[in-house]
């Protein structure tokens, strides 16, 4: 599979959607086939990622820089897949729950799974502000889906915040290019270990608040509630599932792999704003009695995690962060949409996505969370094994108190057969990872060693 | 020129974020105009500096970069689409709110908070 | 009163759409290309809207199916850009190629770009158009839905 | 060797197997899945003659993990236990579960979820106790957190049931995510999770303090210890065959078996142990006092189990080789018991012995039965139950008169309580109920029949005892216990009489102390952990919600809270790292002046719009800023950014017109007038913005990099064959961003066309 197909094929379907209704049945399982096809491609692509020599283009055969790589290592390849798989997941959901109620919804999804995988393959940072416009774009006309009061105030009160991230970001990406000159991450990874010690450290605060915003840790989550209650739940489910993962996926690319000495030097700040997100989150979690609002706040905790898995560095430590968004991704998706139903199809997913929130075995979250445990233990950083394990009892008693109120006590309005499907596949794959961990671990150590300047 | 370019740049946006931080919806979406259009100025004030030529020059000359220029365009023409969806979107919250105030949207939100905590047990 | 505004707004509007192709095919070379001309073709159809109003204008095809027709713009600039893999070209190929003899005389250059820009035309004109309209529409039913 | 997963695949099959029947016909999920745990306690009993064994299949290597189970003496008693106790509760709930839903008004196949989690409860002890790896361990220890959750909260209407279960939950999933967290710690000081080889490496090397603390507590939470065990009495909420099995035989042992399992970790902490040793006697004297008082039979038992459990931490702490002996041969006394009173709350309704009392007339089979259960947990000689005591003694004797005293009276308390609670049942003026149906009663027949059977053979009991006692000893060491009765006047013997005489004298005396017992006991409640927790939690609530009412909800502060602490981070930036030191200020030549110009001209419409009250006025403002900026980039050699910004402003203010020409006059109007009334903290943000703006760009700019990829982009324009360089970048070097955002402008496109509707189609 040559690298462009996972690409090209939602990009095109998405254009050739958007003349259609997607109100008809027929256009949805359209919209359906294109994002299955291209996370079939995308898998068609991991053994090439693994190879050792991940597999890369630059736009019309011109000298690289001047012309946009494309490059999918591991990392790349995890993100892709986990998003579209979500995306896809919510697509069904939405369709079959009842049908969708406006005609651009499904070419904007398969938009957003585009702009998703064009940011997690680009390997040029103002393609990748490109692509990040994209799917936010595309997460701004979807934001007001209902078309409710609710769901419009949701939508621009996330449009306006966002608007502020991404111009920070677009500032962040200009000045990479003005102070090193090139916009392929590669020569700037070359610059950084040439050029002057603190020049990147501007972007790199930028980059830092930017992906703060689109991930939503404190002190950048302030929209995250009020967006995630009162949009609709599918659409609460593609933000915090599937876009959400820009933010870990660009601290980790730009952190990571572009500016490790930047990320070195911000660790004890991130190690801060982690922690602060995570006892935030995890307080406001439990006293709210709206069960979306308490798991805009687990995913406020969520993010914590994953800034502070970035804070502790090493391999150990950003391997968990990837762990830890991977499988975070999927429990929010699947949160979000059993949420909304009764009955016990969507009981069983969710109990089965809070305790993979809570870092409660066998499920997938708990490898990440242990995985960040182990990190923060072999690094002697007990405190923040300490806030784990605290953070842990707290989601499980907030997502717990929110089951037992809404799920519990509400009858009718069950998952039928189609949408219980979907919840039943995305917790299944949680249990499935919990049982059997070695795909989650591999993924998260091969994809940090892809990025191979690393210590 | 470093300085005044930079001193405009954040005139631009101090005043952008002014606006975007007032009460209704269509200064906010005034704010926002003027916030793309001040990151538009940091891109190209990168290229005052070299005090260019346009396009088409004979090979020697100074260029103004024309990179920066395609990244300027690229910027600008987000910007517009963006700002095209924000002011639709206004429209509609407006209406539907029945008010150009943010503060009605605040209100309205809380109304639902406080309506699901005094349901709850 | 009869005013001489309208029939000279009509007359403007083609004269702007050529200006806009010249914008549109001259861009390889000079100041221009398929932004402007989608701008300035939308700004002509825009000054048909504000001065004689939604129904005159939506006598023209080209305001009426606006949106499908950015819709088609993509598919041409996606187009342009992905299809020569197929023939095993890397992604964002133009053709003639570096190194290939290139046609065309003073500004005007034949190469694929020259559809790329096609492209953007029409999508920007798309918004533009589809943009006005539908607040034109909005103008036209005003109504609130309350709060 | 794969022989060795034959019990353990029999007991995970238990749970679907029951399902399918349960599906076919609700009564049968229970048949089925009691025979098949019989079939596995009959693998695991052939099993076990055939010697210690360890099994190890791959698992996740990346970790260095893999699934090993172990076949010793330890696992395979508890086992044992767990499966045989588990096929009587079962079937017992055959009997229970029907009537049970009934009265919840619920339907009778909700009978098959129930025998499903019952039995996969079971599956996941037999798991629990034969995993030989520290992450297993925490897993299976998880899992049965989780299945008892889904089973103390099965009556779902029941508040108080789900209230039961939240506790339940959260008390034993935060000791068990701390256990998890020392078993990490472990893992990574001795390099590797497996049991056989952390026993290796912990020889040399004792394991850190910490650990074994967060390991203990974990223990302690499962087992219902002090301070943890208040959540015990409250799951007696569940339906009455989940406390006989999980709160007998099951879940609270996985406690005391954890600390067995890993006593060779501990032997060196005396420290920890001295702990764990005065958790135990406490446990056993607030169990037992509790007991004493508690009117319900059902929280007598609970605080009975958490007494009992005392007693085996105590043994575990000592290094007695009787632990795993005591809680073996207090399971089947305690289920026993329990089936007894679910069986009485059945037939009669009630649940508090100050309710019944003379059942023994009716219900003389069960009677009989109980007695023999309550003379086993009261450690009267011919029940299995004598031996558990005697082992006790015999541990404390060796620790001296002090230890003796305490066990003299705790189990002299453990009689006082059995009594009470026998008699209140089965004693008394009589009552008559309808005979209670035969698959109620026959487990405890069954149960109460195995107590006296090992009471009358104890030599059956040596040889299990000792190998479990084998296994948790640290270097595998033959074990020498020895189980017979002996009819002299040695410590044990006369420690076991004095706890008779005081626990007859005091249920004699009863009617004396319970008042005055009770009165503290209340009093005590109020200082308790149970209150801590209580209070720990309200007090959180509180700081949520005090919390959640600050918090950021207007969209002012909401972009505010964005702004402001980037613009802070970036001053700080700037502030701390050497980049303070390089401002340049640049050249300002004749040849800049019009740029210059333009730019001042930009700045002031910029400031004019923040006065501008008119909604045109200002629309007309922001477009002079566009202009401007135009002429700007006009000037400063960028002609296609020129005119793309001069087209671009034009139509955004035609579109911005239209907007203003949408909104409703009346609205407008009110909006302008209240406009402008900053906050002082908006002017306060706009500032720390717009300074950091300025400071970060001049920052940039000055560590401008002169050699850019653009050059190089002029010099490769000819091969793109466009003289128009800038063309040449958007179309072809960089035609992908080209791409990307015409897809953008399409995608706001979709938005704003479903946001606009057209009549009719919406």
């Amino acid at each position: 599979m040559p690298l462009w197909g996972p690409l090209l094929l939602p990009w095109v379907m998405a254009c050739v959607l958007a003349f259609m209704d997607g109100r008809r049945a027929w256009v949805a399982w359209l919209g359906i086939a294109s994002l299955a096809a291209s996370l079939v491609c995308t898998a068609l692509l991991l053994p090439q990622a693994w190879s050792g020599h991940p597999p890369e283009f630059v736009t019309g055969d011109w000298p690289v820089g001047v012309g946009i790589r494309l490059r999918a290592d591991p990392l790349s390849i995890v993100y892709t897949l986990v998003s579209t798989a979500v995306l896809l997941g919510t697509l069904v959901y939405e369709h079959v729950a009842g049908g969708i109620t406006s005609r651009s919804f499904p070419s904007l999804v398969v938009f957003l799974g585009a702009g998703l995988t064009g940011v997690f393959f680009t390997s040029d940072a103002f393609n990748f502000y490109v692509f990040f416009e994209l799917a936010m774009t595309a997460a701004f006309a979807l934001a007001s889906y209902g078309e409710k009061a609710r769901n419009l105030r949701a939508a621009f009160t996330f449009v306006v915040v966002n608007l502020m991230g991404s111009t920070l970001f677009l500032t962040a990406v200009v000045m990479l290019y003005l102070t090193t000159g090139t916009l392929d991450m590669q020569s700037i990874v070359a610059w950084g270990q040439a050029g002057a010690p603190y020049a990147l450290d501007v972007p790199g605060t930028l980059l830092l608040c930017a992906f703060g915003v689109k991930l939503g840790f404190f002190p950048f989550h302030f929209w995250a509630p009020a967006v995630y209650r009162d949009a609709g739940p599918t659409v609460a489910a593609l933000l915090a599932g599937a876009l959400a993962n820009i933010g870990s996926y660009g601290l980790l690319r730009f952190g990571a792999d572009v500016m490790p000495q930047v990320l070195e030097r911000a660790r004890p700040l991130l190690e801060i704003l982690g922690a602060s997100s995570i006892l935030y989150g995890s307080v406001l979690a439990l006293s709210r009695r709206d069960t979306r609002e308490v798991l805009a706040y687990a995913s406020i905790t969520q993010a914590g995690l994953i800034i502070a898995a970035l804070g502790l560095g090493g391999r150990e430590g950003l391997a968990a962060a990837v762990a830890l968004a991977l499988a975070g991704s999927v429990d929010k998706t699947a949160l979000f949409l059993a949420q909304d139903r009764g009955g016990e199809r969507a009981r069983r997913a969710y109990s089965v996505a809070a305790f993979s929130t809570a870092g409660v075995p066998p499920t997938a979250g708990f490898w990440s969370k242990a995985w960040l445990l182990r990190a923060a233990l072999e690094r002697g950083h007990t405190w923040l094994a300490g806030l784990v394990v605290l953070a842990s009892i707290l989601s499980l008693l907030a997502l717990f108190r929110a089951y037992q109120r809404e799920q519990w006590l509400r009858e009718g309005a069950a998952l039928h057969r189609g949408t219980g499907a979907v919840v039943f596949a995305l917790s299944l794959a949680l249990v499935a990872t919990g049982l059997w961990p070695e795909p989650l671990l591999r993924a998260g150590r091969d994809a940090i060693a892809g990025l191979g300047v690393l210590p | 020129m470093n300085l005044i370019a930079s001193l405009v740049v954040g005139l631009l946006f101090a005043c952008g974020v002014r606006m975007v931080l007032e009460r209704e919806l269509v200064r906010v979406a005034c704010g926002t105009v003027l916030i793309t259009n001040s990151s538009v100025l940091l891109i190209l004030a990168g290229s005052f500096a070299e005090r260019g030529e346009a396009v088409n020059v004979p090979q020697g000359y100074p260029v103004t970069d024309p990179v920066l220029q395609s990244l300027a365009l690229t910027a600008i023409v987000i910007g517009f689409a963006v700002s095209a969806l924000l002011l639709t979107l206004v429209h509609r919250t407006q209406r539907a709110h029945g008010s150009l105030r943010t503060d009605r949207l605040v209100e309205a939100e809380m109304k639902r908070v406080h309506d699901t905590e005094k349901e709850g047990p | 009163m009869r005013s001489f505004v309208p029939p000279l707004s009509r007359m403007l509007l083609w004269p702007s759409l050529i200006i806009a192709l010249s914008f549109w095919l001259k861009g390889g070379g000079e100041v221009g290309g398929g932004f402007p001309a989608g701008a300035l073709a939308g700004l002509a159809v825009l000054l048909q809207y504000v001065v004689t109003g939604r129904e005159q204008t939506r006598r023209y095809v080209v305001v009426r199916y606006a949106a499908p027709l950015a819709g088609v713009g993509l598919l041409l600039v996606v187009g342009t850009a992905f299809l020569p893999v197929l023939a095993g070209y890397t992604p964002v190929s133009l053709f003639p190629r570096p190194g290939q003899p290139g046609m065309g005389a003073g500004a005007f250059h034949l190469h694929t770009a020259l559809i790329f820009e096609g492209g953007l035309m029409l999508i920007v004109f798309g918004l533009v158009v589809t943009v006005i309209d539908r607040f034109a529409l909005s103008t036209a039913n005003q109504g609130d839905e309350g709060p | 060797m794969p022989v060795l997963v034959l019990p353990i695949l029999l007991s995970l099959a238990c749970a679907p197997l029951a399902y399918f029947a349960g599906r076919w016909r609700p009564g049968a999920a229970a048949w089925v899945g009691a025979a098949c745990a019989v079939a596995a306690l009959a693998a695991l009993c052939w099993e076990l003659t055939l010697g210690p064994a360890r099994l190890v299949l791959p698992w996740a290597p990346t970790w260095g993990l893999s699934l090993e189970f172990t076949r010793d003496g330890l696992s395979g008693l508890y086992a044992a236990m767990a499966l045989s106790v588990g096929a009587l509760v079962v079937l017992y709930s055959r009997a229970y579960m029907p009537h049970h839903l009934a009265e919840e008004g619920r339907p009778a196949r909700d009978e098959v979820r129930f025998q499903v989690l019952m039995l996969s409860f079971m599956a996941a002890m037999v798991l629990l106790v034969t995993v030989d790896d520290l992450l297993l361990l925490f897993i299976a220890l998880d899992l049965t957190t989780i299945v008892s959750y889904l089973l103390i909260g099965f009556d779902r209407d029941d508040p108080e049931s789900r209230a039961a279960a939240l506790l339940s939950l959260v008390l034993t999933g935060a000791t068990s995510v701390v256990f998890f967290a020392g078993a990490m710690a472990l893992g990574l000081q001795y390099g590797t999770f497996s049991l056989p080889l952390v026993f290796e490496r912990a020889a040399t090397q004792p394991a850190s303090t910490g650990a074994l603390v967060c390991l203990a507590v974990g223990a302690l939470g499962k087992s219902a210890q002090v301070p943890f065990h208040f959540w015990l009495p409250r799951a007696m909420a569940a339906p009455t065959p989940v406390s006989s099995y999980l709160h007998s035989a099951a879940m609270v042992a996985a406690g005391v078996f954890l600390l067995q399992r890993l006593y060779p970790l501990f032997e060196p902490a005396v420290a920890v142990r001295d702990g764990l040793l005065a958790i135990g006697f406490l446990s056993m004297t607030v169990g037992s006092l509790m007991a004493l008082v508690a009117d319900p039979f059902k929280r007598v038992l609970a605080y009975s189990t958490i007494a009992q459990y005392g007693y085996a931490l105590v043994l575990v702490a000592l290094g007695s080789e009787g632990a795993p002996l005591y809680v073996a041969a207090h399971a089947p006394c305690k289920a026993a018991l329990f089936l007894t009173v679910g069986a009485i709350t059945q037939v009669t309704g009630k649940k508090k012995l100050s309710e019944v009392s003379g059942l023994r007339h009716s219900l003389p089979v069960l009677a009989g039965a109980s007695a023999v259960g309550a003379a086993g947990l009261a450690a009267l000689p011919l029940t299995v139950g004598f031996f558990k005591d005697e082992v006790f003694f015999h541990a404390l004797v060796e620790k001296g008169p002090l230890f003796m005293a305490a066990g003299l009276v705790g189990a002299g308390l453990t009689l006082a309580y059995t009594l009470r609670l026998w008699w209140g049942l089965f004693g008394g003026p009589r009552q008559d109920v309808p005979a209670a149906p035969r698959l109620l009663v026959a487990p405890v027949v069954v149960l109460a029949a195995s107590v006296l059977v090992g009471g009358l053979l104890p030599g059956l009991l040596v040889a299990p005892s000792r190998a479990a006692a084998a296994a948790s000893m640290v270097h595998g060491g033959a074990s020498s216990l020895e189980l017979a009765y002996h009819l002299d006047a040695r410590a044990e013997n006369l420690l076991a009489l004095g706890a008779w005489a005081l626990g007859a004298a005091l249920f004699a005396t009863r009617l004396t102390w319970t008042p005055m017992l009770t009165r503290v006991l209340e009093g005590t409640s109020k200082v308790g952990p149970a209150h801590g927790y209580r209070v720990l939690l309200h007090q959180l609530d509180r700081l949520s919600t005090w919390l959640h009412e600050k918090e950021v909800r207007d969209l002012r502060d909401r972009v505010a809270s964005v702004l402001v602490p980037t613009g802070l981070l970036g001053m700080t930036v700037l502030w701390v790292t050497p980049l303070r030191d390089r401002f340049i200020a640049g050249s300002v030549g004749w040849a800049d002046v019009t740029l210059v110009m333009a730019l001042a001209f930009a700045s002031a419409a910029a400031l004019a719009t923040l006065r501008a009250r008119n909604h045109l006025v200002l629309v007309m403002l922001i477009s002079c800023v566009g202009f401007s900026l135009a002429m700007v980039f006009a000037f400063a050699a960028a002609p296609d950014v020129a005119l793309t910004s001069v087209l671009v402003e034009t139509t955004f203010t035609l579109l911005f017109a239209g907007l203003l020409a949408l909104l409703p006059d009346r609205r407008l109007e009110r909006a302008q007038k209240e406009a402008q009334q900053p906050r002082g903290r908006d002017r306060i943000s706009a500032g720390i913005a717009g300074a950091s703006a300025f400071l970060l760009s001049w920052s940039a700019l000055s560590h401008l990099q002169a050699d850019r990829v653009g050059t190089q982009t002029v010099k490769l324009a000819e091969a793109a064959h466009s003289p128009n360089v800038v063309a040449a970048v958007l179309t072809d070097f960089r035609g992908l961003d080209t791409v990307g955002e015409m897809s953008v402008v399409l995608a706001a496109l979709l938005g704003v066309t479903s946001l606009l509707k057209l009549k009719g189609k919406g």
